[in-house]
């Protein structure tokens, strides 16, 4: 296997890009298609690789490496194992329905999509990379088109969630990347060598102090982007302004980035400083999930409860790496998978419904199944999967979250909480989660037939590629899991080993 | 004669700056516009023979320093001097008249900025800097028909002049302290005498004399001011040339002469680091004007570049080589966006940018992406240059003062944003032109942001560069 | 044909995809294709339970196969395997029998509205489903096709998505199953937190040997909740009321005849759960028989012809989990398999009823035998059966309950039960009497419905007749030693408990009568004179609006707090931050005065204060 | 008996009296002087420190004259900046030079 084909997924874009520059502003059809077609060229080649990655033998495949700035031990290295590898599938399959769901675009066209593909760019980058600089670097990529995206072509106080997205993803990484610096001198020492080779990184032994200390800024960085409640109110503000495509790359994927991170940089490299954190992550990820959830029930704009559900669900992942055992990491890295589609599929729907009524007021609408039966259906397989029915992929992801989480027997504060009683209450987020999904359901689209929105037309042609696509991956995985658990198993099998083999320390609390 | 090889750049830039000013003189009015291109094509041919003898080292008549950390800072301000000559063309034909003398105190300042970074001998040193300032006097305040550019010249040649009797007085004592002008021979009194109260006193001053050159806060209020009024291509050139030279200077002085009091002195520039950050930071937020917003940030710049001075190792000297190479770029860049704004539009307030990325959309990318690689934002090479910097810092320890950095250079992300949303988000104002830009300040552009990108995609080039010249200058 | 039992769900499972894909634009097609699909399903069905005779499959002696279906190495082991004893066998012919007959009565109900493809393909997902769960070998794989029966549940209450009042029942039902899911799973979390498996067998050969009794009676408990919700006990039964907005063949499937009891019958198949804990044993029993006498009694004031059954059904569920409460899971399953009959016939029946008239009201209808001689005669069979007279099939499997509890000592239970009986009776001979007899109202004529309404009403009304005498306890070989918990035991008839209730049921339909079955102005009076009592069963306890309540102001309430919270003092905090740096930059800039001389004054201001800073050792000065 | 000392105060002395005047003077002229005075100050510093120090060589001598030179050129260019103001303003004030702040 001597095709880079990594590098090419990551590159399809980037040449999709180069041509878009060069196609006059009012060809817009001719962009969206160049643009369709360099995503859909990383496509075919995530789900090549997604195929070809043998789960057998487990580990980093496809590994290409090129020497980059060597007096600092930086090299071009790309490889996925099993964790890393449905997230590019993920990005893929998100960004390819996301230019779908931005067909109807007509402002700036050419300026969007550049933006657009520079972004998932640095995305796919992210989950490439093998090596922290460079992990860095695609990481920080994706903030700054994502903040022109949304200042341009969103809506609602778009500038203002613009910023304070931006703003709060710079803090964010600022605190990762002195995390890494840290690392990397302390690993430099250690060895004597530079090298932000992560995998040579993991192999350090680092003293617990540094651990605990260097684990809390990558919490605070990668959690941010999660978003860990309470640094979690870029989220639905920037939600709501993003216009549709950014809103799926950015709840999507871009979210799944900082919980990748967490995994890959956090947990792998400081297996004693993640169990120390570990129970404060645990406590607020039940914030995040029940919180988020009560919040979505009270929103007005479907947007929002978009948004504030992205938080709660995340929090389920987060209670997976808190729970740092084998079932729950692996939920937690299918739940990442299971939720960018889900809520893609939602962004995509929403955008759809939006773009032709010009109003995302739940109060205002009802009965829009008469109108839009397709969108309809879309959005309550979305609602099913959001509130995790079996046969759909969040289903299994949360199952194993939760069975991985309740099975761990450790207590906290000294007898009076333990992960069971946190994994009840992240469980008890289910019943939160189908009464708000579902009371959205009805009052946007079941009820009376409304005159009003008699013009609006149901999705059909174009539009259809991203509901067909989603819901197609969400049923996929959520029938046959081990198509994806297995893979996933593979990737979570050496970072469970490093964590066993971790000293025992009690956590913070 | 091998010494006077290894003055070549100098002597070069000296006729070159001269010849120009005879050029000014002999040629008819109509034509002096060619005299712009003989400055650049001059800037780029010595910049061509500076790099050609990076490599070299020696030192001539006992105190004149050639080694490969003076040449590349050399190599950084024949850059600097190239863009802003490139940048001028227009602007300064704008103005029209004596254009002979704008490039020739241009070249007579770059040369001033390497005698300065070359200078192993406080004499020459003095006399480096005082060729760059006055240069500098006079380019402030070259547009005779505007009064701010008045008020620019007069503040920086009063308030230069304060700090190089400030500089100079720090210079006496030291001189008295270590028995000599000459930099190691300071240097060997030291080590041998420790630290006397004279000694102390005139680092101080030097100290101060310095951070006024290099902008640091509490001794950077001249900077927004000149910054604002002078032509826009002569502070580009200020901003980034004469901060890199005053930088080079004081590690030749503080590494140099001082580095047994390194305990002491680090203190005072941790302390300067700290405010020049926040408070370069803090008061951009505000700011309305274009030039006053680089100029505060070009405070903040240096806040970070002495970060390296901090640290006080190698990987300090290379992060600050490497990140001041960068910062010309992106600072030119950002410059000459606005240089060629204000040629269309005339006018250097950051509303009037509004929807600048529909008039010319090469324009709004190239601040754009300059602004994004001085907030250190990846994939441009002002973050690689951050990352040596924080590096270099948090190998000393102070990983706090690299949180704050950090912290900081978000911040400054935030009002760099200002100036892209009125770029993109704003509309243009009703019958507006398409920005004009003249070739060369498209090439020129063009240049700086691709060497933008490439530098921090692929910054091994520049950073080898740096890091053996840094290695060099440390353990000779 | 065992080892192809996985068939029988797959089979619908596949005219899912087919109806909604293909031939949704041909409305005789989806019909087809989905009767064909369950009609396979209940031929191969019947040839499982043959075998599972032929071949001496017994409770002690399943069948299982299975195949992984989701593995990580040595934590986790998930099968999709189906598990075939009689328990599997009775129920799979239940369910394909009567699934197939509500799709052959639909074709005639919803005869004309346009959502007909998608009603056969929502029945066609739901048969998939249950017959899934009835088969599924362990707890994951029964709640997996345990919240998707509650999907199609959902989908097919709210199917008039265009009344305000379904699409509130769908969501009702839906929320109120999730709160009992989330029991059901923590229940099985448990369950696989002590035993580290899913699978039936498994847990059977573990179970008994279990030290730990309070926690599994914990377990025990919290998979109880499943039930509750599923089988709509108390107090999770709001949902089944409301759920009758859906189609009236939906209700007879899924809230009557199978889905409902899917509570039971998980209750059945994990009985050695139950078994060993006494504490939780007690605890059924009574959850059953308390929502056997709550719902009889609001019943017994409902108007809503579809209502009263709904109730009927709360608490003919309730019997059965009594009967599994008391220890007697034969019993149990039997009255589920007679109910399942009778039950159905009586919603179709009143389908049929709906069908001809467009009214649910039982006061504005009367004298409907005269239009409707098949549906009439149908559903007093029924009612009969329900009310528990010999020898239909209702009265053989109440009595075994009854004796049952009797029998287990559980003497308050027995009255309750026998109370029961006898307002089960009233109930529906108020129906009757009020609906099919009488004066006909004006306005309201029926008609007789067409054949593919009555044809299955006839073959439920000989099943409601005949289908008891399997379990008789004159029966030799019968139900009590084909489905059964430990030892196979022949019941013993118990004459006194059989005279009781036939006696107490004829006293309910000639108390029915003297009301109802002339003219008669009693009702009314006592109404009148109990006025509170007549509005608290009218409104059903106010349950209901007691959840409301909860839900508007309690949950809503903290929700809206949290809301504010998180908009004003979270993003109040962060965006403090950000403000307070543009202030702090906006007041530093002030220093900056445009006055050369202040700059100069501060540049020496500092050279003085650092030259102080390092010659005062007080300052951490280097110069002693 | 004068040492370096004494000296060293005298400059010390004229560069306090200097920066009195840089600060303190409102005419941009004046201004000039007293930065004038606290070069002369450093002037006196050099040459003390020559005699007293290394009296055989003259570094310090020679780098008074510089100085000197220097403070020359620096002060024909802040004059003819402050002459150019005073056309434009009409006057030297150093206080009225604020067009340009915060």
């Amino acid at each position: 296997m001597n095709f880079p084909i990594l590098t090419a997924i990551m590159l399809a874009p980037v040449v999709g890009l180069l041509f878009i520059l060069l196609i006059p502003e009012r060809e817009e059809l001719t962009i969206k298609i160049t643009a369709a077609v360099a995503t859909f060229v990383s496509l075919v080649l995530a789900i090549v690789a997604y195929v070809l990655y043998d789960n057998g033998r487990g580990g980093l495949q496809f590994l290409q490496d090129v020497s980059w700035v060597p007096s600092f031990g930086i090299n071009y290295s790309v490889g996925v194992d099993g964790m890393s590898m449905p997230m590019v599938l993920l990005t893929a399959i998100v960004i390819f329905t996301g230019v779908f769901a931005s067909w109807d675009m007509t402002k700036r066209v050419k300026e969007f999509f550049i933006f657009l593909l520079m972004l998932v760019t640095g995305v796919f980058g992210v989950f490439i990379s093998r090596d922290l600089f460079f992990f860095y670097l695609f990481f920080e990529v994706a903030v700054i088109p994502m903040y022109l995206l949304i200042g341009i072509w969103g809506s609602t106080r778009k500038e203002y969630a613009a910023m304070k997205l931006t703003l709060y993803l710079l803090v964010g990484s600022a605190f990762a990347l002195i995390g890494i610096i840290a690392t990397f001198l302390y690993a430099a020492q250690q060895l004597g060598h530079a090298t932000f080779d992560i995998q040579t990184l993991a192999a350090v032994k680092y003293d617990l102090g540094f651990q605990k200390f260097v684990f809390f800024l990558m919490l605070i960085g990668f959690g941010v982007l999660v978003p860990i409640w309470p640094l979690h109110l870029w989220s639905p503000d920037g939600h709501v302004a993003a216009p549709t495509a950014v809103s799926m790359l950015h709840a999507g994927v871009l979210m799944k980035l900082g919980a990748y991170g967490l995994i890959r940089v956090g947990v792998f490299l400081f297996p004693e400083g993640a169990k120390y954190w570990a129970p404060l992550i645990a406590v607020l990820c039940i914030v995040n999930v029940v919180y988020g959830a009560m919040i979505a029930m009270v929103q007005k704009d479907l947007k929002f409860v978009i948004g504030y559900s992205s938080v709660s669900h995340m929090g389920y992942v987060l209670l997976g790496i808190a729970a740092l055992n084998t079932l729950s990491l692996n939920g937690a890295v299918a739940q990442m998978f299971a939720h960018g589609i889900m809520t893609a599929l939602f962004f995509a729907l929403v955008g759809n419904v939006y773009h032709k009524a010009h109003t995302r007021e739940i109060a205002r609408f009802g009965g829009l199944a008469h109108q839009m039966p397709r969108v309809a259906a879309g959005f309550l397989i979305g609602g099913l999967a959001s509130l995790g029915l079996p046969g759909l992929n969040n289903f299994v992801a949360e199952f194993l979250i939760f069975i991985g989480s309740f099975t761990r027997d450790q207590s906290l504060l000294g007898g009076l909480l333990s992960y069971r009683i946190l994994s009840i209450l992240a469980i008890s987020g289910i019943v939160i989660t189908a009464t708000y999904v579902l009371r959205v359901v009805k009052n946007t689209f079941f009820g009376p037939r409304k005159p009003e929105w008699d013009h609006l037309e149901d999705a059909r042609g174009v539009e259809m590629v991203p509901i067909v696509v989603l819901v197609a991956t969400l049923i996929l995985f959520g029938l046959l899991p081990s198509l994806q658990i297995d893979m996933i198993n593979s990737g979570v099998a050496p970072l469970v080993a490093k964590i066993e083999a971790a000293k025992a320390i009690g956590g913070i609390f | 004669m091998a010494s006077l090889q290894l003055l070549t750049v100098e002597i070069l830039t000296a006729a070159l700056g001269l010849g120009l000013l005879a050029l000014g003189l002999l040629v008819p009015q109509k034509d002096r516009r060619g005299i712009g291109y003989v400055a650049a094509a001059g800037l780029a041919g010595i910049m061509g023979v500076a790099l050609s003898m990076r490599d070299a080292s020696g030192v001539v008549l006992q105190g004149y320093v050639i080694d490969p950390f003076g040449t590349y800072f050399k190599v950084l301000f024949l850059a600097a001097a190239l863009l802003a000559a490139v940048c001028s063309f227009e602007y300064v034909e704008k103005m029209g008249f004596n254009q002979g003398e704008y490039y020739a105190l241009l070249v007579l300042a770059t040369l001033g900025m390497m005698i300065l970074a070359s200078s192993g001998e406080l004499i020459s040193l003095y006399l480096g800097l005082e060729l760059m300032t006055i240069a500098f006097c006079i380019l402030a305040a070259y547009r005779l028909d505007d009064a701010k550019s008045a008020e620019a010249g007069i503040k920086y040649v009063l308030l230069g002049a304060m700090s190089s009797a400030i500089l100079l007085y720090g210079l006496s004592l030291v001189y008295g302290a270590g028995g000599s002008t000459v930099i190691k021979e300071i240097a060997r009194a030291v080590a041998a005498g420790g630290a006397s109260p004279a000694l102390i006193l005139g680092t101080i001053f030097i100290l101060a004399g310095f951070a006024f050159k290099v902008t640091a806060v509490p001794f950077h209020m001249w900077s927004p001011d000149v910054y604002e009024g002078a032509p826009t291509p002569v502070t580009a050139f200020l901003s980034v040339a004469s901060k890199a030279a005053g930088f080079a200077a004081l590690v030749r002085v503080f590494f140099g002469a001082l580095p047994d009091l390194h305990n002491f002195w680090v203190q005072l520039f941790i302390a300067l680091a700290v405010l020049t950050m926040v408070l370069g930071n803090l008061v951009a937020i505000p700011q309305t004007n274009i030039k006053r917003l680089l100029a505060y940030s070009s405070i903040s710049q240096a806040g970070y570049l002495l970060l390296g001075v901090v640290s006080f190792s190698v990987l300090g000297i290379g992060a600050i080589m490497y990140y001041a190479m960068l910062y010309v770029f992106g600072n030119m860049g950002a410059f000459m966006a606005a240089t060629a704004f204000s040629n269309a539009d005339g006018s250097d307030e950051i509303r009037d940018y509004a929807g600048l990325a529909r008039r010319s959309p090469l324009v709004a990318a190239v601040m754009l992406f300059s602004l994004l690689s001085l907030a250190g934002i990846p994939p441009m090479a002002g973050f690689v240059g951050k990352l040596y910097l924080f590096m270099a810092i948090i190998s000393r320890g102070y990983i706090w003062l690299a949180i704050l950095g950090i912290l900081m250079s978000m911040v400054s992300v935030y009002y760099y944003l200002q100036v892209a949303k009125a770029m993109y988000l704003g509309n243009p104002p009703e019958e507006s032109q398409p920005v004009r830009v003249t070739p060369g300040l498209q090439i020129a552009m063009i240049v700086s942001l691709l060497i933008l990108f490439i530098l921090g995609i692929y910054p091994t080039p520049l950073t080898n560069y740096a890091m053996n010249s840094a290695v060099a200058f440390f353990m000779p | 044909m065992t080892s192809y039992a996985w068939l029988i769900p797959v089979l619908p499972a596949i005219a899912f995809p087919i109806i909604v894909f293909i031939t949704r634009k041909v409305r005789f097609l989806s019909a087809l294709v989905a009767i064909a699909a369950i009609a396979a399903s209940f031929v191969m069905a019947v040839g499982v339970l043959q075998e599972v005779f032929l071949l001496g499959i017994t409770m002690e002696h399943p069948v299982e196969y299975a195949v992984p279906w989701l593995q990580i190495p040595g934590l986790l082991k998930i099968e999709a395997g189906i598990l075939i004893d009689p328990l599997t066998a009775v129920m799979l012919l239940v369910v394909t029998l009567v699934a197939l007959l509500v799709e052959i009565y639909s074709v005639g109900y919803m005869h004309g509205d346009p959502g007909f493809s998608s009603f056969f393909s929502y029945l066609s997902l739901f048969s998939a489903s249950m017959l899934g769960l009835v088969l599924a070998n362990n707890y994951f794989m029964i709640f997996f096709f345990w919240e998707l029966v509650g999907l199609c549940s959902y989908l097919l209450i709210g199917f008039y998505y265009h009344k305000p009042e379904a699409a509130r029942a769908g969501l009702k039902a839906f929320v109120t199953n999730r709160v009992a899911d989330f029991g059901f799973m923590l229940g099985f979390f448990f369950l696989f937190a002590m035993f580290g498996t899913f699978n039936f067998r498994e847990l059977a050969e573990a179970i008994p040997g279990y030290q730990n009794t309070a926690f599994l009676a914990l377990a025990a408990a919290l998979v109880f909740i499943g039930p509750i919700g599923k089988s709509a006990q108390f107090p999770l039964h709001v949902w089944l009321p409301d759920a009758m907005e859906g189609p009236t063949p939906v209700s007879a499937l899924i809230h009557a005849a199978t889905m409902v009891a899917a509570g039971v019958y998980l209750l059945a198949r994990a009985f050695v759960l139950f078994a060993s804990l006494p504490d939780v044993m007690l605890l059924v029993a009574y959850v059953g028989g308390f929502t056997a006498l709550f719902s009889a009694t609001i019943a017994v004031a409902q108007r809503d012809i579809k209502r009263i059954l709904a109730y009927s059904t709360m608490s003919q569920l309730g019997y059965m989990v009594m009967a599994m409460g008391v220890g007697s899971m034969t019993a149990g399953m039997f009255h589920l398999m007679t109910h399942a009959f009778f039950k159905a016939l009586l919603f179709l029946g009143a389908g049929s009823v709906i069908h001809a008239l467009e009214e649910q009201d039982i006061f504005r209808m009367g004298g409907l035998y005269k239009d409707m001689k098949v549906t009439t005669t149908t559903f007093v069979i029924a009612a009969l059966a329900l009310a528990g007279l010999p020898p239909l099939a209702g009265f053989w499997s109440k009595d075994e309950i009854l004796a049952a509890t009797f029998d287990h000592g559980f003497t308050g239970l027995y009255i309750l039960g026998t109370l029961v009986a006898f307002l089960t009776a009233f109930y529906m001979f108020r129906l009757i009497f009020v609906a099919f007899f009488g004066k006909r109202r004006a306005g309201l004529h029926g008609h007789e419905s067409p054949l593919t309404m009555t044809v299955p009403l006839l073959i439920l009304a000989v099943l409601s007749v005949v289908s008891g005498f399997v379990g008789t306890p004159f029966t030799e070989h019968g139900f009590s030693t084909f489905v059964y918990y430990g030892e196979p035991h022949h019941v013993e008839p118990n004459y006194a408990v059989m005279l009781i209730s036939v006696l107490v049921a004829l006293a309910g339909i000639g108390l029915a009568w003297l009301f109802y079955g002339r003219p008669s102005d009693v009702p009314e009076r006592i109404a009148n004179r109990y006025r509170s009592l007549y509005n608290l069963l009218v409104n059903k306890y106010y349950i209901d609006e007691i959840y409301l309540w909860l839900f508007r102001r309690v949950v809503l309430g903290l929700s809206e707090a949290f809301n504010w919270h998180d908009r004003h003092v979270v993003d109040g905090i962060f965006d403090g931050v950000g403000d307070m740096t543009r202030i702090s930059g906006r007041k530093l800039r002030l220093l900056q005065t445009g006055n050369l001389q202040t700059y100069a004054l501060v540049i020496f201001t500092a050279v003085v204060i650092i030259a102080l800073w390092m010659a005062a050792p007080v300052f951490g000065g280097v110069v002693q | 008996m004068i040492t370096l000392n004494h000296y060293l105060a005298l400059g010390g002395l004229l560069f306090c009296i200097g920066l009195f005047g840089a600060l303190a003077k409102k005419n941009a002229v004046a201004v000039l002087m007293g930065i004038e005075l606290m070069l002369n100050a450093v002037n006196i510093n050099l040459v003390a420190f020559n005699h007293f120090l290394e009296p055989a060589r003259v570094t310090g001598q020679v780098f008074a004259i510089f100085v000197i030179v220097v403070a020359a050129a620096e002060v024909a260019v802040g004059l003819a900046l402050v002459l150019n103001i005073y056309r434009r303003r009409l006057e030297s004030n150093v206080d009225d030079l604020d067009w340009m702040k915060w």
